[in-house]
C-alpha cells in the first residue's frame, strides 16, 4: 500500500530563486509515474521532496493518508535509485544491494539470501563479488535497481536511472522495469528528460516546466491531446512543426492560432496536391532504418516529415508539397500557447 | 698587512654586546687586523658547525669552545697548541691560577679562558625569613642545606614554594667536588663515577627529590625550570652559576643573597665557561693575530668590560683594579661571594670521553633522582660504560 | 546527517566549536601574550606591557632582515621545488619509459630519509662548490623534495588522460600540456604541496646553522635559535625576547595561509570535468 | 628522438638535485657506517661490521628503537583519529568551521622550538598549567615529563597537537570530493548517522587515510626537535627516539661511524615498511567511480 | 584535401591480446564515416591511431597520401572531439575553443576573433566566459566540437560526441554535425554505439566486432543488404527479429537458416491470414509516440512488431498473427551467420 499526495507544494534553495512553485501530484497505488520536463525544471526537486532529502516551505507531502513534511528520509520507507547510481565504490555487489537491510539491522543471512535472490531475478548472479568499479554500465544500472528492490518497500523513485546507459542496453532495461513494475505491483515515480522512455512506461505522465506541473495524464492523452504548445513539442519524435495560422495560404479555419502538426501526420508531394498543404523546399534527409526524416524550409519555418523508405524520395533542394489533415491538427493559442 | 680573523663564538644579548665593544676596542688598537665575529649559538651548535666545517677545511680560525669539551679537538689537532705564545706573554702571569689551568690538556696549553663561571649559592631572603630561618643560617654542609630546605618547605610548600632546586649538572660537579671527589680525576684521569664520595654525593642529590621532596622534579627533567622557579620567588636556595647573577638581582632585588658552595668535606668549586683556542690549520700570520686577539680580550681591561657587562668571572688577577670593575664590584656586593670562592677553584678533566660522559650523565641523573634506578647501581654501571667508552675514543 | 538543526542549538554548538578552538590555541596564544610582557613582569608573575622585545627582535637582532631571508629562501626553495617535483610527477605519471618504475622507487624512497644523515655530505659538496655562505646554500639542498613529487603523481595520475591528449592534439608539445593543462588542473594539489615545502623550509633549523656564518643570511629559525639556544647554565634566557620573535616567524605563514587557504580545501582531490 | 628523451628532461631536475644531495650522502652513509671516524681524523680506518655490531649489542639502541616503534604505533592512529573526527565535524564551509580550521592549522606553521618550549610549561609539574587545573580540582599533581610511562605520552600529545592541522586540512579535503549521493542514498535506505559513517565515509575516505598514514608514519620516525626541547630523551631514556639518538651518536660524542651506521639501520627498516605498507594496503584503497 | 587510408592495421596494448586483427579502412575527402560497433569492439582504438595517441604494431596509416605511422599527433593536422569532450576545466569557453589556435601560435585577436565566429555558429555566444563546469552536457559538448571548429583544419575525429546528451539535444546536435560537414566539406570519421546516429550521419558506415571489420558501405546498403546477422542486428530500432526456418510452420523456402525479419515490415492479425504468418501472443506493448511496439512471444522466441496508433490494439495475453513477406526477409546460414 503505498500511495504519494503532493499538495501546492513550493521549493526554494537557500540563496535561490523559487524552484518549485505549487505542484499538486495524486500518485496512486501501484501506479507507475513518470516525470518529464527539460534540464533543470525541477524534476529531481520534486523527488527529492518525496524521498525527505529536502524539505519544503510550503504544501504537504502524504505519503500512505499520512502527513510526511516532517519524517526523515529513513522513516519514509522509500526506495531511491539515483541518476548516477550512487553504488558504494567499496562494496562488492552482493554489499550494495544487502546494504539498505545491513542499515536497517537485518541480520546477515536474512538479507544476503534477500540479496542473493534479487540479484537472480536481475541476472547479476555471476557478479556478486564484484566491485562496482569492474561493472559495465548496464550493469551498475542493474546493481542500483537492485538495491533498491531488496528493501521490503513498494515505492520507488527513479532519478533518470537509464540517462547514462546506450542505445541498446536503455531499451532492455526499459523492458525490465515496466516487468518488474508488473511483478511487484510497485508505485513508481520516474524522472526522466526522455520522451520516448516517458511515454513507452508511464501510466500517467507528468510534464513539468519551469516549476510548473503542465499536464498530468495517460501517455496517450498526453499525446493526442496536449494541453500546451510546450507539452506538444516535449513529447514525440522528431518533433511537432509549429505553423502560424496567417503564413499558411488557404489557411480556412481559426485565425491568430498556431498549428501543431505532427511529422508522421504529413504527407509528402512532388506536386501540389489538392488537399491543404505547405509548399516546403527539401534541405536535408535522415535515415532512420526503415524511415527517413525530411527536414524543409517552409514560409513557416524548418518543418520535418516522414517518409518510409520504400518510397521514392525527392533529393535535398527540390520542391516538395506537406499535405495536412487540417482536423487533425493541434491548435494552440499563439499569445498563451494555450490548446483552443 | 691587513689581517683577518674569522672568530666563532657563542654570546648574545647583553654578553654579545660586551664582546663586540672587546673586540672594537682591539680593532681599534691593531689597525691591521679584523676580527670577523660570528655568533653562531651555544656551544653545542659550535660544535655541530665545527664537525661540519672541520672536513672542508672552513674552520674558523678561532673559536670559543667550553672547558670540559676541548680536549677531544686538542686531542685531534684541531686545535693548535698556544703554550710557546702563552709562555711569551705577559698575560701568563696576570691570569689567576685556575684560568691558566682551565686551557692545559695533557701538560700543553690549548685554549685560553674567557669567560668563566662557577656555581654559587643563592638564596632569597625573603623565603628564608617567611620560613623563619635567619639570612645566615650556615649552608656548608649536605645536612645544613637539607635541613633549611626542609624548614622552608615545611612552612612555605602550600605555598608551592619550594626548598631548594634540584642542582643542574654545573652544580652537581660541584658538590661532588664539595664531597671531595670527582667524575674523572683530573690528574689521573681515572674514572672517579663510582667512588664512595661520588656515590654519597649522588645519594643526597638524588634524595632531595624523590625522598625528601624538597626540590621540584620538574628541575629534573629540565634544568631552567628551578632556575625559573628561583627568579619567580618560589624557591629557597639554588645552586647555579654566576652567570644567573644578574637575572637573579633583577628579579628579586635586595632579597637575593649570595653565598659560596657548600664545604660538605673539602671546600671546592668547578670552573665552568669557555676559553679561546685557535685552529691549527688557519695560516701562520692569522694565528699570530688570532692570539693577539686572545690575549688582548684576555686582558685586565677587556675582562673588566666583559665582567661588568656579564654574570662571568674574572680571569685577570688585575681587572679588579680597574675602575670599571672595581665600581661593579662596589655596587654587587654578591659578585664579590663568588670572586672570593675563586681561590677553591679549579678547572675539571677533560680528556675526550667527557663528552660522552656529560651527554650521558643528564639520563642518569633522570634516573636515580627521579628514584627509578637505584644509585650505587646506577653509577657503578655508568662507571663502567665510561670506561669502555674512554678506552674506545681514548685510542 | 542532521538536515535541520535549530538556530539556537546552531549558536551553541558555534559557541562551543569557537571555545574548543581556542583552548586549542591557548599555548600559542599565550605565547604571544607573553611577547608583550617585560622580562621582570614574567619572572615576578606580573603584567607590563611592552612593545620593547619586537624592538629588540627588529633592532638589535634583525629580525626584519631574517624574515626577509626566511622568505626569499623558503619561497624560493617552494617554487624550484614545487616545479622539478611538478615536472618529475607528469613524467612518472604520464610517461611509460625505461627505468621510470626504478626511479619513481628511487624518489619515494627518499621520503623516509632524516635529514641529519645528508649534513655534513652536503656541507661538504657544498664547500667544495664555494657555495655557503649564501642563498644558493641554503637553497639547492632542500629543493628535491620526493614527497612532492610522489603526491603530485599520484594526483595527476587522476587527472583524466584525454585531457592532455586532446591538448597533443591541438598542437601542444608534453611541456606546453604540463604547463597550459596540468599544472592549473592540479592547482589546489600543487598549493597544498608548495605549503608544505614552504613550511618545512621555514622551519629549517639545523642546514641554515651549518651552512650559514653571514648574519647577514640568518633565517629566521637561525635568529630564534640564537636567542633561545644560550649556554646551558650560564646565560639566561629571555623568554618574553624569544617569544616576540617566535610570534614573527608564525605571521608571515600565517596570512600565507589565510591567503591560499580556500585553495587548499577546495578539494585537493577535485577532479577534472567531465 | 626528442619524444623519447621527453620523459627523462622532465625527471632531469628533481632527480640531479637528488643524486647529489641525497643518493650521493646517502652512499656517503653507508660508506662511513664501515669505518671509524670522529670527523677530524685524516684516515677512516675500516672496522666492518663492528659498528652495527656495537649499536646491535647497546641499550640504548633497542630502547630508542622500542620508544620510536610505540610513539609511531600511538600516535599514527591517534593523528588520523582525531583528525578525521575534527574533519568531520567542520567539515561545512561556514565561517566558525573556517575559523576552526585555520586555528587547528596554526601550530603546524609554528616554530617547532617555540612549541616545545610552551608545552615544556604547560606541562611542568610544579608550575605547568596542567597541573594546575588539576591541583584546582582537587587532585595529585601528575609528574607528567618525569614519570617514564607518561612522559612520552606527554610527547605524543605535543606532536598530535602540532600536526593535527595539516591531517585536518587534508581530511577535510578528503571527505568534501565525497559525493553527497552517496550519503543521500544511505539516508534513504535507512541510514543511521554512525553506521554510515562505518560504513560509507570511512571507506570512501580510505585513499586520504592512506595518504596520510604514509605521512605520519615518515613523521613519526623523524621526530626531533620536540623531544630534544622537552625532554632530551629522558627520563632515563623514555622518549629517547631514534632520530634523538642519532644526533647524540654523531653531534655530540663524535661517534660519525655509528651515527652512520644507525642512520643505516634507520632507512632500511623504513624502506620495509613502505613496502610492506604498500602490499598491504595499496591494493585496498583505489576505486574508480 | 584530406583523405585517410587504413592498409591492414593490426593493434594490441601492452600486455593485452590483440585489439585489431587487420583493418582495411578508405576514407576519401570529405567523406562523412560512422564507425559502429558494440562496446570494446576497437572503435575508439582505431579512431586514436589515426589520431596519433596510440601507435599499430603492424599495417600503414596513409594521410593525404603520405604514410603518417611515425608522425605525432601534434604533426598531423586533425581535430579530435573526444567522448567526455576533454574540455579543460580552467579555461573558458572562449579559451578552449582558441588554444588550439594559440598553440599554433596564432595572434590573440585573430584566434579570438575566429573563437568567437566559431562559437556564433554554434550558439555560444553568451557562454563565452564561463568554465565548462558551468555548463549543461549539450553545451559542452558544443564547446568541445567548436574547439575542433576552430582548428584550421579539415579532418575530424569524433569519438561518441553525442553519446552523454539526452535525447532532444541528441537529435539537435545530429542535424547541427551534419550540416557543419557539408558547410566545410570536411572528412569526419565518427564514432557511435548508437545505430540511429550512425545512420542518419553517415556516407558510409563502417561496422566493426571485435576488432575485426564487418562491413563498409552506405546506411542504406547496409540497412538492406547486411553481409551478416551480426551487422543485421546492430542496425534498426526495434531489432530484427530472427526465426529459425525450422521452427515456422508451412516455410517452404530454404531450411537450416534464419530469417531476418524487421519489425516494421511484420503485419499485425487478430485472426490468422490467409499469408505467410507466424503465431504470437502479445506480451507488452509500448507506445513510442505515433506507433506502438508489440512485444510478443513466438514458438520461436521474443519477437516485436510495430503498429501504427490508429489502429485497434489487442490487448496483453491475445493471441495474435504476424504476417512476413518471406521474399523481403533476410536469410541468414545458421553456422556462420553469413547472408545466403
Ligand atoms: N542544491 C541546490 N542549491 C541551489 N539550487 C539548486 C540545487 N539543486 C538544484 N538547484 C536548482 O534548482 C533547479 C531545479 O533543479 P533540479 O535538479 O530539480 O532539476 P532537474 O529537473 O532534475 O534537471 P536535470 O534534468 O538537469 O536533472 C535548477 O535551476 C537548479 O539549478
Ligand atoms: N589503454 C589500454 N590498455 C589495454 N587495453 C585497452 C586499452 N584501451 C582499450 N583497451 C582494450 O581494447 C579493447 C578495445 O577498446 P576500445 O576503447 O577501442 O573500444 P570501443 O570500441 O571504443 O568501446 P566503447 O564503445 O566502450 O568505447 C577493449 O577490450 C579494451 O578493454
Ligand atoms: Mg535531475
Ligand atoms: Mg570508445
Amino acid at each position: 500500500m503505498s500511495s504519494i499526495t503532493l499538495r501546492d507544494i513550493r521549493k526554494s534553495y537557500a540563496n535561490g530563486p523559487r524552484v518549485l512553485h505549487g505542484v499538486d501530484l495524486d500518485i496512486g497505488d501501484g501506479e507507475f509515474v513518470v516525470i518529464v520536463g527539460p534540464s533543470g525544471c525541477g524534476k529531481s526537486t520534486l523527488l527529492r521532496l518525496i524521498a525527505g532529502l529536502e524539505r519544503c516551505e510550503d504544501g504537504e507531502i502524504i505519503i500512505d493518508g499520512r502527513r510526511a513534511n516532517a519524517l526523515a528520509p529513513q522513516d519514509r520507507n522509500i526506495a531511491m535509485i539515483f541518476q548516477n547510481y550512487a553504488l558504494y565504490p567499496h562494496m562488492s555487489v552482493l554489499e550494495n544491494i544487502a546494504f539498505g537491510l545491513e542499515l536497517r539491522k537485518v541480520p546477515r543471512k536474512t538479507r544476503e539470501a534477500r540479496a542473493r535472490e534479487v540479484a537472480e531475478t536481475l541476472q547479476l548472479t555471476p557478479y556478486l563479488d564484484r566491485k562496482p568499479g569492474a561493472l559495465s554500465g548496464g550493469q551498475r544500472q542493474r546493481v542500483a535497481m537492485g538495491r533498491a528492490m531488496a528493501r521490503d518497500t513498494s515505492t520507488f523513485l527513479m532519478d533518470e536511472p537509464l540517462s547514462n546507459l546506450d542505445n541498446a542496453l536503455r531499451n532492455a532495461m526499459r523492458t525490465e522495469i515496466k516487468t518488474i513494475h508488473q511483478q511487484l505491483g510497485a508505485t513508481i515515480v520516474f524522472v526522466t528528460h526522455d520522451q520516448t522512455e516517458a511515454l513507452s512506461l508511464a501510466d500517467r505522465i507528468a510534464v513539468m516546466k519551469d516549476g510548473h506541473l503542465q499536464q498530468f495524464d495517460t501517455p496517450a492523452a498526453i499525446y493526442d491531446h496536449p494541453v500546451n504548445r510546450f507539452v506538444a513539442s516535449f513529447l514525440g519524435t522528431p518533433k511537432m512543426n509549429f505553423v502560424t495560422s496567417d503564413t499558411i495560404t488557404g489557411w480556412t479555419g481559426r485565425r491568430g492560432v498556431e498549428l501543431g502538426l505532427r511529422p508522421d501526420t504529413l504527407r509528402l508531394h512532388r506536386e501540389k496536391p489538392g488537399a491543404a498543404s505547405i509548399e516546403a523546399r527539401l534541405t536535408l534527409t535522415e535515415m532512420t532504418g526503415s524511415e527517413v526524416v525530411l527536414h524543409c524550409q517552409t514560409q513557416s519555418g524548418v518543418m520535418s516529415a516522414i517518409a518510409h523508405r520504400g518510397q521514392e524520395l525527392p533529393a535535398p533542394g527540390d520542391r516538395i508539397w506537406l499535405e495536412y489533415d487540417a482536423a487533425a491538427a493541434h491548435l494552440f493559442d499563439m499569445q498563451t500557447g494555450a490548446r483552443v | 698587512a691587513e689581517v683577518t680573523v674569522e672568530f666563532w663564538h657563542s654570546f648574545g644579548g647583553s654578553s654579545g654586546d660586551a664582546l663586540a665593544e672587546i673586540i672594537a676596542n682591539f680593532e681599534e688598537a691593531n689597525p691591521g687586523i679584523t676580527i670577523e665575529a660570528e655568533h653562531v649559538g651555544n656551544y653545542n651548535d659550535i660544535v655541530a658547525r665545527l664537525q661540519a666545517a672541520i672536513p672542508a677545511g672552513r674552520g674558523p680560525d678561532a673559536v670559543i669552545m667550553e672547558v670540559t669539551r676541548y680536549g677531544l679537538f686538542a686531542d685531534r689537532g684541531v686545535l693548535m697548541d698556544l703554550t710557546d705564545y702563552l709562555e711569551a706573554d705577559p698575560l701568563k702571569d696576570e691570569l689567576f691560577d685556575f684560568a691558566r689551568e682551565v686551557g692545559v690538556y695533557e701538560g700543553k696549553n690549548y685554549i685560553v679562558p674567557f669567560n668563566s663561571s662557577t656555581p654559587v649559592t643563592y638564596v632569597n631572603k625573603d623565603i628564608f625569613e617567611r620560613a623563619g630561618l635567619p639570612e645566615d643560617t650556615p649552608l656548608t654542609t649536605y645536612d645544613e642545606i637539607l635541613a633549611a630546605a626542609q624548614k622552608i618547605q615545611g612552612a612555605l610548600g602550600d605555598e608551592g614554594i619550594y626548598g631548594i632546586a634540584a642542582p643542574g649538572q654545573f652544580a652537581r660537579w660541584g658538590l661532588i667536588m664539595d664531597n671531595d671527589s670527582d667524575l674523572i680525576d683530573s690528574v689521573s684521569g681515572e674514572v672517579l663515577i663510582d667512588a664512595p664520595n661520588t656515590v654519597e654525593a649522588y645519594e643526597w642529590m638524588a634524595s632531595l627529590v624523590h625522598e625528601h621532596g624538597v626540590a621540584s622534579a620538574d628541575n629534573v627533567t629540565d634544568e631552567k625550570t628551578g632556575r625559573d622557579a628561583f627568579f619567580a620567588g618560589k624557591v629557597g636556595i639554588m645552586l647555579n652559576s654566576t652567570g644567573n647573577y644578574r637575572q637573579s638581582k633583577a628579579s628579586l632585588g635586595d632579597d637575593l643573597i649570595v653565598r659560596p658552595l657548600p664545604c660538605n668535606k673539602v671546600c671546592a668549586a668547578p670552573i665552568g665557561g669557555a676559553g679561546i683556542g685557535i685552529l691549527s690549520t688557519a695560516d701562520a700570520e692569522v694565528q699570530d693575530a688570532a692570539y693577539e686577539f686572545i690575549s688582548f680580550a684576555a686582558s685586565a681591561e677587556s675582562n673588566a668590560i666583559w665582567f661588568a657587562g656579564t654574570g662571568y668571572m674574572p680571569i685577570n688577577r688585575n681587572t679588579a683594579d680597574q675602575p670599571l670593575a672595581a665600581e661593579t664590584l662596589e655596587n654587587e656586593p654578591g659578585i664579590r661571594v663568588s670572586i672570593e670562592q675563586l681561590d677553591v677553584a679549579r678547572g675539571r678533566p677533560r680528556p675526550p670521553v667527557v663528552t660522552w660522559m656529560r651527554a650521558t650523565e643528564y639520563d642518569m641523573w633522570q634516573a636515580m633522582a627521579l628514584g627509578q634506578r637505584d644509585v650505587e647501581d646506577t653509577l657503578a654501571d655508568f662507571a663502567k660504560r665510561t670506561r669502555v667508552e674512554a678506552g674506545r675514543v681514548g685510542q | 546527517m542532521t538536515r535541520e538543526t535549530s538556530a539556537r542549538a546552531l549558536w551553541l554548538i558555534n559557541g562551543l566549536t569557537l571555545l574548543a578552538a581556542v583552548i586549542f590555541l591557548s599555548p600559542v596564544l599565550y605565547s604571544i601574550w607573553m611577547s608583550f610582557q617585560t622580562s621582570d613582569a614574567y619572572y615576578s608573575g606580573g603584567v607590563d606591557f611592552t612593545l620593547r622585545n619586537y624592538d629588540v627582535a627588529v633592532g638589535q637582532y634583525n629580525f626584519a632582515r631574517y624574515l626577509l631571508n626566511s622568505v626569499i629562501v623558503s619561497g624560493i626553495v617552494t617554487l624550484l621545488g614545487i616545479s622539478f617535483a611538478t615536472m618529475a610527477a607528469f613524467a612518472f605519471a604520464r610517461f611509460e619509459f625505461r627505468g621510470g618504475n626504478l626511479m619513481f622507487g628511487a624518489v619515494v624512497a627518499t621520503l623516509m630519509i632524516p635529514s641529519h644523515i645528508t649534513l655534513i655530505p652536503n656541507y661538504l659538496t657544498l664547500a667544495r662548490a664555494g657555495m655557503l655562505d649564501s642563498y644558493a646554500g641554503l637553497i639547492l639542498p632542500a629543493i628535491s623534495s620526493g614527497f612532492a613529487a610522489f603526491f603530485l603523481r599520484q594526483y595527476i595520475r587522476g587527472i583524466p588522460r584525454a585531457l592532455d591528449e586532446a591538448a597533443y592534439m591541438d598542437g601542444a608539445t608534453p611541456l606546453k600540456v604540463l604547463w597550459r593543462v596540468i599544472v592549473p588542473i592540479s592547482k589546489p594539489a600543487i598549493f597544498s604541496m608548495a605549503l608544505q615545502l614552504f613550511i618545512a623550509e621555514w622551519n629549517n633549523y639545523i642546514w641554515p646553522l651549518v651552512a650559514i656564518s653571514e648574519s647577514d643570511l640568518f633565517t629566521l629559525q637561525i635568529g630564534l635559535a640564537r636567542l633561545y639556544r644560550v649556554n646551558p647554565g650560564e646565560d639566561v634566557i629571555d623568554w618574553p625576547l624569544v617569544m616576540a620573535a617566535s610570534t614573527i616567524t608564525i605571521l608571515p605563514v600565517l596570512l600565507g595561509f589565510v591567503l591560499v587557504e580556500r585553495h587548499l580545501v577546495r578539494g585537493i582531490t577535485m577532479g577534472a570535468v567531465k | 628522438m626528442l619524444r623519447k628523451l621527453t620523459p627523462y628532461l622532465f625527471v632531469l631536475p628533481l632527480l640531479g638535485f637528488m643524486a647529489v644531495f641525497t643518493y650521493y650522502p646517502i652512499l656517503q652513509s653507508v660508506n662511513l657506517s664501515f669505518r671509524e671516524w670522529d670527523f677530524m681524523s685524516p684516515t677512516k680506518p675500516w672496522v666492518g661490521l663492528d659498528n652495527y655490531r656495537l649499536l646491535l649489542t647497546t641499550r640504548d639502541f633497542w630502547n630508542s628503537l622500542k620508544v620510536t616503534a610505540v610513539f609511531a604505533l600511538i600516535s599514527v592512529p591517534l593523528r588520523l583519529a582525531l583528525a578525521l573526527a575534527v574533519a568531520s565535524f567542520l567539515i561545512r564551509e561556514t565561517a566558525v568551521s573556517r575559523i576552526s580550521r585555520g586555528a587547528i592549522f596554526l601550530p603546524a606553521v609554528t616554530s617547532t622550538v617555540s612549541i616545545a618550549v610552551v608545552f615544556s610549561w604547560v606541562f611542568s609539574t610544579d608550575y605547568g598549567a596542567i597541573n594546575g587545573f588539576i591541583a584546582l580540582l582537587g587532585f595529585d599533581k601528575v609528574p607528567w615529563m618525569q614519570d617514564p610511562h607518561l612522559a612520552l605520552y606527554v610527547i605524543i600529545f605535543v606532536n598530535t597537537w602540532k600536526q593535527l592541522g595539516y591531517d585536518v586540512i587534508i581530511y577535510t579535503a578528503g571527505l568534501q570530493a565525497i559525493s553527497m549521493e552517496y550519503y543521500d542514498a544511505a539516508a534513504v535506505d535507512g541510514g543511521r548517522r554512525f553506521h554510515v559513517f562505518r560504513r560509507v565515509t570511512f571507506p570512501l575516505v580510505m585513499p586520504t587515510t592512506y595518504f596520510l598514514l604514509v605521512i605520519s608514519v615518515i613523521d613519526a620516525f623523524q621526530v626531533f626537535t620536540i623531544v630534544d626541547v622537552m625532554t632530551r630523551g629522558g627520563p632515563a631514556g623514555a622518549t629517547d627516539m631514534i632520530v634523538n639518538m642519532l644526533y647524540r651518536v654523531g653531534f655530540t660524542l663524535f661517534d660519525i661511524g655509528t651515527g652512520s651506521a644507525l642512520a643505516v639501520l634507520l632507512f632500511i627498516f623504513l624502506i620495509a615498511l613502505a613496502l610492506v605498507k604498500a602490499r598491504v594496503i595499496g591494493r585496498r584503497v583505489h576505486y574508480d567511480s
